[in-house]
C-alpha cells in the first residue's frame, strides 16, 4: 500500500494550528524542504516541536508560521544563534515552552509508550521551571514516590500531531531508517499520532527486509512518504551530503535582521516554485554534487 | 613534560580542564571549548575516558572537531555507539553514570549555578541566547561538573539573571535538598581556576593564570570569591598538549 | 583496556546470593555455558532475571542455584512447559515474583533510565497483581496522575548486579551487537550495575566503529567479556548457529522428572570440565556444524 | 471461494480467526494456533494487517512457521523490523496503536477471564503453566482480544482458577472502571464461535461448527453461555485458505 506522494500533498494534510514534530538538530537532518512549502502553503498557528532547537525550526519562526515552540533551547553551533527564533520570542510574537534536552525526550519517550507521566531530575531549582510553569502549567506536576517518599518532578507525555522526520532511506509503506546518531527522532516519531516521512532514497520494502534492526520508523506510523534529494539543504544527511557551510552563513548573516530575512525568504522560498527550483537557484547540480559525503567519513 | 614556550589563552584552559578529568571516568561533554579539552584528556593522560555527546555520539576518534558544534558530522566520526538523546542523556547521564559533565556557559554566578538563557542587554531588555540544550540536565544529573567561560564581570555575578543549569542555588544545601547530588567542581576561565568551597559552597580561586594577576582575577568579577591564602599559579599546557590541539584535535583551528 | 578473560574468571566475579539478568527467550540465545559454569561453581542462592522463562533459567532452578526468579513466565514453545522451573516453585523451593513481559521490560526500561518508578496499564485486576503484592509487596504501587486525576499502577525499577547477555559480536572493551530481534537484552544491560558478555566472535573495535549505530552494550557497561562459540547450544543464536531440536528433546525429556534432571546434570554438566567437553559430548565439530546457520535464512 | 471438501478441526478454527482480522489493523499475535490464523488472514483478505510478534518482530514472511513458537528464528524470517519489547508491548501496545490482541489459553471463563498460569490436577494441588508472557499485557492494551482454544469443560469455567489476562473480570464494568478499554471479543474453539454479550458481559454463542451441536457445545462447557434464538453455523475454510495452510504456512505440519 504505497504513501508516496508528493511534498506539497504531504504538507496540505497538515491542519491550521497543528503541533508538529520537527527532526532537525541544529544544522543536521533538518526537514528544510518541508519547511519552505509550509511557508509557501501559508501555514499559520503551528506548534513546532524539537529537543533542540534546528533550522527547520528558525526558518517557519522567521516567517511567522509558529505560534509556539516546545523546545530545549539549542543553537547554529558556532555560526550563531538562531536569529528568527529568538526574535520571535523576545517580541512576543511566539510562546517558548522551553525545557531542556532530556526533559523533551523523556516527554516524548512518555508519549511513546502510553505513560501517563514521566519522572525526571532535571529542571528541579532552575528558572526553566519556573519559566515553563508559567507558560505551560498543566505540563509538570510532583509525585512523591511511594517505593521511597521522595519527591519527585513529573512531566506530561508529548503527542505531536504530526512527525516530519527527515531520512536517508525509506521504502513505499514509510518503513524507514536513519543513518547515524538519530537525538530523539525514533521517540518523536512514536510519540506522535501519524509521520511524514522525508526521504533521500526510496527503496523496495525486500531492503527493508534485509536489514530490518535498521528500521526506526514503522510503515504502520506513517501517512505520507515523499522522496525528495536535498531536503534538508543547507543542513547535513549522514552518509548523504555535508552541510552547505556558504549557504549556511549566507542564512545566518540575512537572518541577523527581519529585513535581510524576509530578502531570504524573497529569493529561496517564495521566489521559488518548488524544492527543484531552490535546488537550481542554490546552485543546481554542479554546487551540490560537491556536498556528496564520503562514504568512509559519512560526511 | 616539557612546559610549552608559547601557548594561545585557550590552549591554557584546554589543558587546565582536561587535568581535570581522570582516566576510566565517563564525561558528557557541551559544545564549545569543553570538546577541545576532552579529546586533549584522551589524547594525553587519559585514553580509557569515555566521551559522550548528548546527541547520540559515544567516544568518537574525529579528524577534525568542525564547525557546527555537537550537530557537525565531523564529530561524530569512527565512534564507537551512534545512538541517541534518550540513550545518553537517560540511560547513562539520569541513570547516574557520567562522572563528569563538561560545560561552556554565557553566565555563572558564585554558587555555579550557570546561564545560557537570557542576558540583560544595556536597553535594561533580555536578550535571549541558546536556552539549556543538554545542559540543565547534565548540571542535575553528572557526579560533578566542570564549567569553561571568559573571564568577565558582566558574565560573573554574585546571582545570574536566569539558572538554567543549577549550580548549588543559595549555598547551604539547598541543591541537596531537591535530590541533586554532584555539583560544580571546577570554573575554568581566562585568568584562573575557580572551585566551590566545600562548605559555603561559594566561589574560590584555586589558582591563577601565568601572566595575570589577582588584581586583575578580581577586578574583572562582580562578586568576591574566597581567596585562600596559598594561591598558586595555573600550570601551563606541555609542548605535547599544544601540539596534540593544533596538529590533531583542531588542525583547521575553529577553536584559535 | 582488554577486558577479555575466561568463562571461568568470568562466573567466578559473581558472588553468592547475586542478582543475575540473563538474556535468553525460550530457546533463543540462552546463556547456557554460563549457567553449566555457574552449577559447577556451585552458585547458590541466586536471582535471576528475565522477561521470558528461557533454557538458561531453567537449568539453573533445577540445579538448585536459585533462591527467586523474576520473570513474565514463559516456555520452551512448543516443546512444552519449562519442568524444572515449574516444579521448583510447585515445590516451593524457590520464589516466583511474576508478572507479564512488559511489566518486566517496563521494570528493567525504568532501571535503566533512572527512573524512580514507572505506570503501567498492565496486571490491573489479574491475580498476577495480586500474587506479586503478596510475594514481593515493595515492588507496586499506585500513584495519581497529577494531569488527569487518574490512578495509574505504578512499578520499581529493576536493577540486577549483573547481566549476562549472549551476542553474536563483541570487541575487547565489551562494545557489543545483538542481531535479530533484542527482547528486553538492551534495557537489562542498561538497568544492571555491570555486565557480562558471552560473544560468539570477538571483533577489533575497529569493526565496532563501522556500524556504530549497531551497538547496544557499551564498553563501559561491561566488566567480562568472554568469547567461546555455540555458547548458547541448544539454544540457537540469530545468524550464527540454530538450535539442537535433537538435544533440546533430549532435555525436555530428561527435565520432565528430578531423577532425569539428575541424570543429565551429571552427564551435560558435571560430567564434563568445561565448556570445549560440552560441545565434544554433545556431538563435536562435526555436529556443530550442521547447525551453522544460512546467512540469508539467518538460522 | 469454494468451501473446502475436508479440513481439519485447526484449520477451521484458524479460518474462524482469520476471519475477525479486518485489513489495515495492526494485530499482537501470541504463540500457537493465532499465528496460523493470523497468517492466513494476511495471505487472503487482508494482506494489510502488521503482524506483531512481542519480543520484537514486524510483518515476517516465514518459510515455514517452525516449532518453538516466538522464539524461533524461522517465524523473524523477511520481518520489516527487528526490534525489542518495549518497542513492541511499549511503544505500539501501551501506545494504544494494536487493533486486536489475538491469543491462545489454557482456560476461560464466562466473561472472558483468561488463565494460563495455574490449573488445579485431580490430587487438589495446582500446576503451573508458561503464567504470562505478554498476554496480560495484549489482553490489558490491545482495543479488543480474540481467543482461540480447546472446547473442554475442563477449561470452560464460570470462573477460573488464576486470571492472567484480564477479561470482563465479573462484569458490570468492573474492566473499564480499572481504566482497562477494550476486551475479549471472541473465544474461537474447535466447537463453535463465542462472543461477549454487549451489556453483561458474559459469554454468548455466536456460531457452532460444521459436525457438532448446540448439546455437544454446551456439554462440554462449565457454565452456561447466553444462548441466541438464531444460531448460524460457522462458515468452514475455503479450499484455498486450506491449501494456504498446507502449503504456504505451515506446510511441515507443525501445528497439523
Amino acid at each position: 500500500m504505497t504513501k508516496v506522494t508528493t511534498l506539497s500533498e504531504a504538507v496540505a494534510s497538515i491542519p491550521q494550528g497543528a503541533h508538529v514534530a520537527l527532526s532537525g538538530f541544529a544544522t543536521a537532518r533538518c526537514a528544510m524542504a518541508f519547511a519552505h512549502e509550509v511557508i509557501r502553503q501559508d501555514l499559520k498557528e503551528l506548534t513546532v516541536s524539537q529537543c533542540v532547537g534546528a533550522m527547520d525550526a528558525d526558518i517557519l519562526a522567521g516567517a511567522g508560521v509558529l505560534s509556539r515552540i516546545i523546545y530545549g533551547g539549542g543553537s547554529r553551533g558556532r555560526t550563531g544563534q538562531h536569529f528568527c527564533l529568538n526574535r520571535a520570542i523576545e517580541q512576543g510574537t511566539i510562546i517558548a515552552e522551553e525545557y531542556s534536552s532530556l526533559s523533551m525526550a523523556f516527554r516524548y519517550l512518555a508519549g511513546s509508550l502510553g505513560l501517563p507521566f514521566i519522572p525526571i531530575r532535571s529542571l528541579q531549582g532552575s528558572d526553566i521551571l519556573k519559566h515553563v510553569q508559567e507558560v505551560a502549567p498543566d505540563t509538570t506536576g510532583t509525585i512523591t514516590d511511594p517505593f521511597t517518599g521522595d519527591d519527585w518532578l513529573v512531566l506530561k507525555p508529548l503527542s505531536p500531531d504530526v512527525a516530519v522526520v527527515q531520512v536517508q532511506v525509506a521504502d513505499e509503506e514509510g518503513n524507514a531508517q536513519i543513518l547515524g546518531p538519530r537525538w530523539e527522532n525514533e521517540e518523536q516519531v512514536k510519540a506522535s499520532k501519524r509521520t511524514i516521512v522525508i526521504t533521500e532514497r526510496l527503496v523496495s520494502t525486500e531492503m527493508i527486509r534485509r536489514e530490518p534492526d535498521r528500521t526506526l520508523v514503522s510503515g504502520f506510523r506513517v501517512s505520507h512518504v515523499v522522496q525528495l534529494p536535498f531536503a534538508a539543504h543547507p543542513s547535513s544527511v549522514f552518509q548523504a551530503y555535508d552541510f552547505d557551510e556558504a549557504h549556511i552563513d549566507l542564512y545566518a548573516k540575512a537572518s541577523k535582521t527581519a529585513e535581510g530575512f524576509q530578502t531570504y525568504l524573497d529569493q529561496y522560498v517564495y521566489g521559488v516554485k518548488d524544492h527543484w527550483e531552490y535546488l537550481e537557484k542554490v546552485g543546481g547540480m554542479q554546487h551540490l554534487n560537491s556536498l556528496i559525503a564520503d562514504p568512509l567519513l559519512g560526511y | 613534560m616539557t612546559v610549552a614556550k608559547e601557548y594561545a589563552s585557550f590552549e591554557l584552559m584546554a589543558a587546565a580542564g582536561a587535568r581535570e578529568l581522570k582516566d576510566g571516568e565517563i564525561v558528557a561533554v557541551g559544545l564549545g571549548l569543553p570538546v577541545v579539552a576532552a579529546f586533549l584528556a584522551k589524547a594525553s593522560h587519559a585514553p580509557n575516558i569515555t566521551i559522550l555527546l548528548e546527541l547520540g555520539v559515544v567516544d568518537p576518534e574525529p579528524l577534525e572537531i568542525g564547525v557546527h558544534g555537537l550537530s557537525d558530522p565531523r564529530i561524530w566520526y569512527r565512534a564507537k555507539i551512534h545512538a541517541s538523546f534518550v540513550d545518553m542523556l537517560g540511560a547513562v547521564l539520569h541513570r547516574g553514570l557520567v562522572d563528569v559533565g563538561f560545560l561552556g556557559g554565557l553566565e555563572i554566578d558564585a554558587y555555579g549555578n550557570l546561564n545560557t538563557t537570557l542576558l540583560g542587554d544595556p536597553k535594561g531588555k533580555f536578550r535571549r541566547f541558546t536556552g539549556s540544550g543538554g545542559g540543565n540536565d547534565i548540571a542535575s544529573s553528572a557526579r560533578r561538573t566542570v564549567m569553561i567561560m571568559r573571564h568577565d564581570a558582566r558574565k560573573l555575578n554574585e546571582a545570574v539573571s536566569f539558572i538554567t543549569s543549577p549550580g548549588y542555588l543559595r549555598g547551604d544545601g539547598e541543591r541537596s535538598a531537591l535530590g541533586l547530588t554532584g555539583g560544580p567542581s571546577r570554573v575554568i576561565t581566562d585568568k584562573a581556576v575557580l572551585g566551590f568551597d566545600p562548605e559555603s559552597k561559594r566561589m574560590k580561586i584555586e589558582s591563577i593564570h601565568p601572566d595575570t594577576s589577582l588584581e586583575d582575577v578580581l577586578e574583572n568579577m562582580n562578586f568576591k570569591p574566597i581567596v585562600p591564602d596559598d594561591l598558586p599559579i595555573t600550570e601551563p599546557p606541555t609542548e605535547e598538549q599544544v601540539r596534540l590541539i593544533r596538529e590533531e584535535i583542531d588542525p583547521k583551528g575553529n577553536y584559535a
